[in-house]
């Protein structure tokens, strides 16, 4: 079932010459889905939430809730429970009135809204934390205090922007579970705005990936992660090398190219995709995809280490294949201890993990 | 930095090091404060101490015990002057955000005239004010006159009268404080607080009532102090009323009586109220915290739906804007008629413009309004540099004896003006060492002192309610980057609380204009002040010429409230940007 | 008098004149019609005289505060309370003009602080428009007639000098020595019962009067005559038939200012052309007999009523007091 | 050569009960050094932050730049460049107005000003809003904003208090790297404040690790990844699985612990661990040093898996391996298609990299 629909929706801050902060954007939503939007810094996300929350008003299209228009319906008449990016605590409340609000709005009784109260405060490890001002908490903490208010109201949706952008990752793992496990029980639709891949990655149904106020690809995690539309999708989900590769034979979802001096490789390939053999196609390769080998070892890229970065869990290098290719980043998890800055090494290419792009 | 040559500072150093932190440093509060203290002291309160050294100097204990037996004048008046107070405060708070909320909310052709137009009510010369609205509102007045010839009835209807008649007075002429101090607090609130609570579930009026509201606390308490303390102290409205049984007037007869030690109880007793008053202000708004914690700057924008709000709110408005303008209206009824033309008629009966014609053809005619401009000018000038720094004082830093140096500042709102003035007048008839060994009485400086004792306050107090509103990790980033706290101070957190300044220079200035109380025992032949021009035509009863100036009163300050709020919205290009905004 | 004239100018003719400032509870008209009379006399006070206009009870206050330093020269406008208030703190110099011989021992004071300088009778107002002449009340008790009820207007009376004067007197009346206020205020009660209305000041007054929200007061002759000439107001007057009680607006020369030139001014105040101008244009009745009296002066039928100021300026504060506290708008 | 130095700092905000915001933290920083505060939300990194910076006095200790005693030193005496975790940008100007600010108060010229300007806004990617409004910008457009105004004045030292939590990964990234070189290249000494791990390993010379106002670890990146000292810091830094392990043999760098059910295995432990056989040892292991393998191969741990989660390059396993372990996270870069939730698996730890902790 359909829950939220958005309809060709474009929002322009300014009548004049400026791009569009949202643009034409077309989503539809099932009830009880966990959405993701996933874009890069500036791209509208907080506007489309704005949107369905009520704040801004399309300049064009329409949104609607299980069919019904909303485009204009008043922001406390569409019952959803929202984190702000920036929060908008209520400062002259405590903690706990805070969290509270929309339990009062809602008529709830004392002693059941004290009990919701202190479970939500709980479920964000605010615990104890109830009389305190908002001024006397922590970036993280009032973070929290902002998602707990969302929570606990049980909304029909979710909107979360970003709301766990500062917490550490520790936390931002505990309480994305606990997100996920209250959205599940109750069924709430939830949108989620998030810079995090990761995060995106583990917690979402669909994914929606925008650039510009423009939606690049709608789909799941896997599918924006492995075989994604576009090439900035590619580049943004995770870290891709895009490669400009010849394609030396194509079928509806597979295409052959040429690897530089390591003979060809098959790429999987969305349907049509439209490539024949002597275009150029773009290919999607993942760092973990690509393994480390010898220099001189047979079937392998051969390139120069330019820059080596220690992220704990992987180590990424990145790698000079020469002129065509550019660069391309691989994550090792073992990188043996010998490897250094300025070293030549191999890469070899895993076939099935390849995808080939829009540009 | 270099650094130390030593790694054991001699003591000398330690202290240079000391004096190294700045602003930041403990004493740095003290320091800032010390030549406010002073001049408060030497301007403000030690001149005041004086009503009360009066009040105890013979049987001090008896006159204070008055206020205490149940049956005396003293007692009544004390309760009655409470009440009234009370219920102008809570009058004004209401009309006042209404109006705040109608005209910074919506957006509509004419509402930057209406908005320059509403505060006018606030700009009414006394007396000539007074009568204006007992001419609308009281048993002779339009209304009820117009009522009875309506309803075809005995008596005139709703003739305000008593106690009603003061509160409709108050109302009218000090809502302007709760208009302005919710407005500019409103403009300075982050609006996705709101937006938050509408995302609760809360409806409107909800929202206003437990969001924006008390968000708006430091500015309600800032207006409603102003407003108690006014109306404790207002003197010509119980009058034209025949409320006699208030403090005010119970000064005035003992005055007449010659019982000076008991007018000063009075005074002194009405002091010690509006510093409880004050105090238990302090404290409420103490409880909360009203800055914004959001991360980053929320847009402004709030996009209006509802289409019926669209329409109201204009409508609304205008009717709003057309009964807080009827007193001025009446004035000029009064200005435009002929000299006896108006008796028992509802509205005059002839018309002429022999009034303007008498003030004009006078040489001195614009004399007293150049005095009065220049006077409260200088006085409002003085104002804003030190009520400024006392508000940043008693908010942002942290000494003992903030809430004295607050009451300190209050003190002369708080006493009668013509208290003030005669305190005023003792202090600098002889030369002290804070009016620089001269004598000001007989000067012209004696007057903008005056007037900047008496308005210190409004400035003092809508700065200080703006200031709550302002984050002060602002000034932290930029003495951050470098910048002095001077620097700051003045690049950032006074250029964020502009908007708070602006107002209570308004309200100083429009109060400097129309002072009358306390010129008329100060002013010197070559000072004369409108509101003293004024009266001597109210006093032989040229109540047509006295109303042509009053005419001119009025247009001279709807025009400074004209430009300043072009001032206040900095300039045409951002309230064209603002009012886009909002319609979108 | 002429002989005041020569004192008058053989003090001036010295040195150069210093500024005279006059503090006045007088009309604008009248100060600035007398300043340029006074001028026009005196041309080395050209330019000198500042007349600071003000409310009595203003310039009581005023000379008060800033008896340290006094910056008034002339107290111009007061009534005797006022004025004797003003003495008892010593604010005011003590001398003795030309005029004082002429004068009345109950217009000035025994110790030359100040002088009268007008007689305000005080009489019954009422509006000619709304009442004709012949059914005007002809006596102070006429207006506790019930036909009058709520048809008086009243100055309040305790904020002015000039009505608790005449409230006083109404007590007195009734108890010769003072000592048993009670018939005076059974009498006040009763005119409290018919009075609409207590206005704030003069103004006020005429307002309410004129507008008919009551048409009957009692005030002074001056302004009745005043208003009803030269602001076209629709009052008369009658003359109380038991008597008016005629209170004294006096001058003084406040003590510490150019007490030089408030001679000068005083003793031109007195001078017998200007006196007689006042009384013909300003309705004043001078407090020293004059020569050319104006008509409607010469028609006056003032019938003073008998008051002892005395008795008056020993219990009025007290009588006040009581009035305002038990009596009014109680009855 | 030591710039900054914390001796013994705490900060207390009230005086009654409530705990120390920062308690008894000792730091010294090298001239140049990029050094990093890590730790979970509310363990008092901002608050350490503003007292170097100024704006907090500590309750006791002493602050020390190049040895000069700075404790109560007026923060625009400071020379340093702040990202506040709010951003505190100036609401009355332009976005090129707020970055011009430093400059302005330094006299820099107005045509050196607007060029340093343009340049500090291309670094964050700002290009072409220098005359927008603050309100105008997506919330991470503010941050960016804030992150600019810091960089441009060129301090002598940088405090960042999370200045890229409200960017995408890719910006991120892109940022960091942006903010190293401007670093090195100055030799500024850089105080960086983060929850996000990968980040601060990516960028550090130094971490420190605090948890409740206090200090856990100071080290390399290196150092607190493989080497932890606490079981918190384990646990904090990536998602490390702590496990009771009895010890079967001990000498001074080495611990040797009984595997349930799978032999014995050495871990690395620091030196003065103080362990003996009998002892039960608390030794973490990474996911990703822990190998999938059969139920039934010779010398793993058994366990069934109870949750997966994709976070796009690797797939988190956790699996429950009995009552003594309790549950063990695996990130697995190709988790065979045929694992699901509630498959029996084995568990291959690597013995080079285990480490022993203290509680
Ligand atoms: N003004 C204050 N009054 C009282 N307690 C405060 C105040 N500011 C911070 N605290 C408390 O001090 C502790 C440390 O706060 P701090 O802001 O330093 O945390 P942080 O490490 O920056 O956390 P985050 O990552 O969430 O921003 C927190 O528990 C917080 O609640
Ligand atoms: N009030 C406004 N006026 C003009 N432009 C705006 C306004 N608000 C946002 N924008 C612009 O619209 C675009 C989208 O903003 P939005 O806040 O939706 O971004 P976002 O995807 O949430 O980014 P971030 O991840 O940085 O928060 C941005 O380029 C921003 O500069
Ligand atoms: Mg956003
Ligand atoms: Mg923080």
């Amino acid at each position: 079932m359909i829950d939220v629909e958005l309809e060709s929706v474009s929002k322009r801050f300014s009548r004049s010459g400026e791009a569009a902060a949202v643009d034409d954007v077309n989503l539809t939503i099932g009830a009880g889905e966990f959405f993701t939007l996933l874009g890069p810094s500036g791209c509208g996300k907080t506007t489309t939430l704005r949107m369905v929350a009520g704040f801004y008003f399309p300049t064009q299209g329409h949104i609607r809730f299980g069919g019904q228009d909303v485009t204009r319906l008043a922001p406390n008449k569409r019952d959803t429970g929202m984190v702000f990016q920036n929060y908008a605590l209520f400062p002259h409340m405590t903690v706990a009135q805070n969290v509270a609000y929309g339990l009062k709005v809602r008529r709830v009784s004392r002693a059941e809204s004290s009990r919701r109260v202190n479970e939500a405060l709980a479920q964000v490890h605010l615990d104890g934390y109830g009389s305190r001002r908002i001024e006397q908490l922590s970036g993280g903490q009032q973070q929290r205090v902002a998602l707990a208010r969302a929570l606990v109201i049980r909304p029909r949706m979710l909107l979360l922007d970003e709301p766990l952008s500062n917490l550490d990752a520790k936390l931002r793992e505990e309480t994305r579970t606990e997100i996920r496990r209250i959205q599940r029980d109750a069924g709430t639709t939830s949108i989620y705005v998030t810079h995090d891949q990761a995060e995106a990655m583990a917690m979402s149904d669909r994914i929606a990936v925008m650039q510009a106020g423009r939606v690049q690809q709608i789909g799941s995690p896997r599918e924006v992660y492995h075989q994604p539309a576009t090439a900035f999708v590619a580049r943004f989900i995770g870290r891709s090398n895009v490669l400009s590769l010849p394609v030396t034979a194509a079928d509806t979802t597979t295409v052959e190219v040429a690897l530089p001096g390591a003979g060809t490789i098959a790429s999987g390939a969305p349907e049509g995709h439209g490539l024949r053999t002597g275009d150029t196609a773009l290919v999607s390769a993942r760092p973990e995809h690509i393994a480390l080998a010898g220099p001189d070892d047979p079937g392998v890229i051969r390139g120069r280490v330019t820059a080596l970065e220690f992220t704990g869990m992987a180590t990424h290098l990145t790698v000079d294949i020469g002129a065509e290719g550019g660069e391309v980043t691989v994550a090792a998890v073992d990188v043996p201890g010998r490897v250094d800055v300025g070293d030549r090494i191999g890469l070899r290419l895993t076939a099935e993990r390849l995808w080939v792009v829009r540009p | 930095m270099t650094a130390a040559s030593s790694t054991v500072p001699s003591r000398r150093v330690a202290l240079a090091r000391r004096l190294a932190g700045g602003a930041n440093a403990a004493w740095f509060p003290y320091l800032m404060v010390a030549p406010l203290v002073l001049i408060l002291w030497g301007y403000v309160v030690q001149p005041m101490l004086a009503t009360f050294v009066e009040s105890v100097s013979e049987d001090g204990v008896s006159n204070y015990t008055q206020f205490f037996t149940s049956a005396g004048v003293a007692r009544t008046s004390l309760i009655t002057s409470l009440a009234i107070s009370v219920a102008s405060v809570v009058l004004c708070g209401v009309v006042g955000v209404a109006m705040a909320f109608l005209l910074k909310r919506f957006s509509f052709p004419g509402r930057r005239l209406i908005e320059a137009f509403i505060l006018v009510p606030a700009a009414l010369p006394p007396l000539i004010g007074a009568i204006s609205f007992q001419l609308l509102y009281s048993e002779i007045g339009i209304l009820p006159r117009g009522l009875q010839r309506l309803f075809g009835t005995e008596s005139p209807v709703l003739a305000f009268d008593g106690i009603a008649g003061v509160l409709v007075v108050h109302t009218f002429t000090m809502y302007p404080f709760f208009y302005l101090a919710a407005s500019a607090a409103l403009a300075g609130l982050d609006p996705s607080i709101e937006e938050a609570a509408y995302n609760l579930g809360a409806g409107r009026v909800r929202v206003w009532r437990t969001v924006l509201l008390p968000m708006l606390t430091p500015a309600m308490v800032s207006a409603s102090l102003l407003v108690f303390m006014t109306s404790l102290a207002s003197y010509t409205a119980p009058l034209l009323f025949g409320v006699d049984q208030t403090m005010t007037m119970q000064i005035y007869i003992n005055r007449t009586n010659g019982d000076l030690p008991m007018a000063s109880t009075y005074a002194s007793a009405l002091g010690l109220v509006s510093i409880a008053f004050l105090l238990l202000m302090r404290w409420y708004e103490g409880r909360r915290s009203y800055l914004s914690q959001s991360k980053g700057i929320s847009a402004r924008r709030r996009e209006i739906s509802n289409p019926v709000g669209r329409w109201l709110a204009p409508v609304a408005s205008v009717l709003a804007a057309i009964v807080l303008l009827a007193p001025v209206a009446t004035i000029a009824l009064v200005a435009f008629s002929e000299d006896g033309s108006w008796t028992t008629e509802i509205i005059p009966s002839a018309y002429s413009i022999d009034n303007f014609v008498t003030i004009v053809s006078e040489p001195k005619a614009f004399q007293p309004i150049l005095n009065s401009l220049q006077m409260s000018l200088l006085a409002t000038a003085g104002c804003i540099v030190i009520g400024v720094l006392i508000a940043y004082a008693v908010r942002r830093l942290r000494f003992v004896g903030r809430s004295l140096l607050d009451i300190g500042v209050m003190i002369a709102w708080a006493l009668p003006g013509t208290v003030v003035a005669i305190n005023l007048i003792s202090a600098f008839s002889t030369g002290n060492s804070f009016s620089f060994g001269q004598a000001l009485i007989g000067t012209f400086w004696i007057l903008p002192l005056a007037y900047f004792v008496r308005f210190l306050p409004l400035v003092f107090r809508a700065s200080s309610a703006s200031l709550a509103l302002i984050d002060p990790s602002l000034e932290e980033a930029a003495r951050n980057l470098g910048a002095s706290w001077f620097r700051a101070f003045l690049n950032i957190t006074v250029r964020l609380m502009l908007p708070g300044v602006i107002v209570g220079a308004l309200l100083a200035f429009v109060h400097g204009v129309g002072e009358f109380v306390a010129s008329v025992l100060i002013y010197t032949s070559s000072t004369v002040p409108i509101s003293v021009a004024i009266n001597n035509r109210m006093y032989s009863f040229e109540i047509g010429t006295a109303a042509a100036y009053g005419m001119l009163q009025v247009v001279l300050i709807f025009v400074v409230m004209w430009f300043s709020s072009r001032l206040e919205n900095g300039g045409g290009r951002a309230a064209a940007r603002q009012a886009e905004q909002w319609t979108n | 008098g002429s002989e005041n004239k020569d004192s008058a100018s053989a003090g001036a003719s010295g040195k150069p004149a210093e500024k005279i400032v006059v503090y006045s509870a007088r009309d604008k008209k009248v100060t600035d019609f007398v300043v340029e009379q006074f001028v026009a006399k005196h041309p080395e006070y050209k330019g000198k005289v500042e007349v600071l206009n003000m409310g009595a009870q203003e310039v009581l206050e005023r000379t008060r505060a800033e008896k340290a330093n006094p910056q008034g020269s002339v107290w111009w406008g007061g009534t005797q309370q006022g004025l004797s208030a003003g003495a008892g703190d010593g604010l005011l110099e003590a001398w003795q003009p030309s005029f004082a011989g002429q004068m009345d021992a109950r217009y000035k004071d025994a110790q030359g602080r100040w002088f009268g300088e007008i007689l305000l009778p005080e009489v019954i107002m009422y509006n000619n428009k709304a009442i004709p002449a012949d059914q005007a009340p002809k006596d102070w008790d006429d207006l506790l007639d019930p036909k009058w009820k709520k048809k008086v207007i009243i100055r309040d009376v305790a904020a002015s000098g000039t009505m608790r004067s005449i409230y006083a007197s109404m007590i007195q009346r009734l108890s010769k020595d003072g000592s048993n206020p009670q018939p005076g205020y059974d009498w006040l009660r009763k005119l409290d019962a018919n009075t609409g209305d207590y206005a704030a000041n003069p103004t006020d007054l005429y307002v309410k009067m004129s507008r008919e929200q009551g048409v009957l007061s009692a005030w002074n002759l001056q302004d009745i005559l005043l208003q009803s000439e030269q602001s076209k107001m629709p009052f008369g007057y009658v003359m109380p038939a038991s008597g008016a009680p005629v209170l004294v607006d006096g001058v003084a020369a406040i003590k510490g200012g150019n007490t030089e030139g408030a001679k000068t001014f005083i003793e031109f105040l007195f001078d017998g052309e200007l006196r007689a101008k006042l009384a013909k244009d300003f309705f004043q009745i001078p407090a020293v007999p004059i020569s050319e009296k104006p008509q409607w002066l010469a028609d006056l039928n003032l019938k003073p009523m008998d008051v002892d100021w005395d008795v008056i300026a020993k219990n009025e504060t007290q009588w006040i007091n009581h009035w305002n506290a038990e009596i009014k708008n109680k009855g």
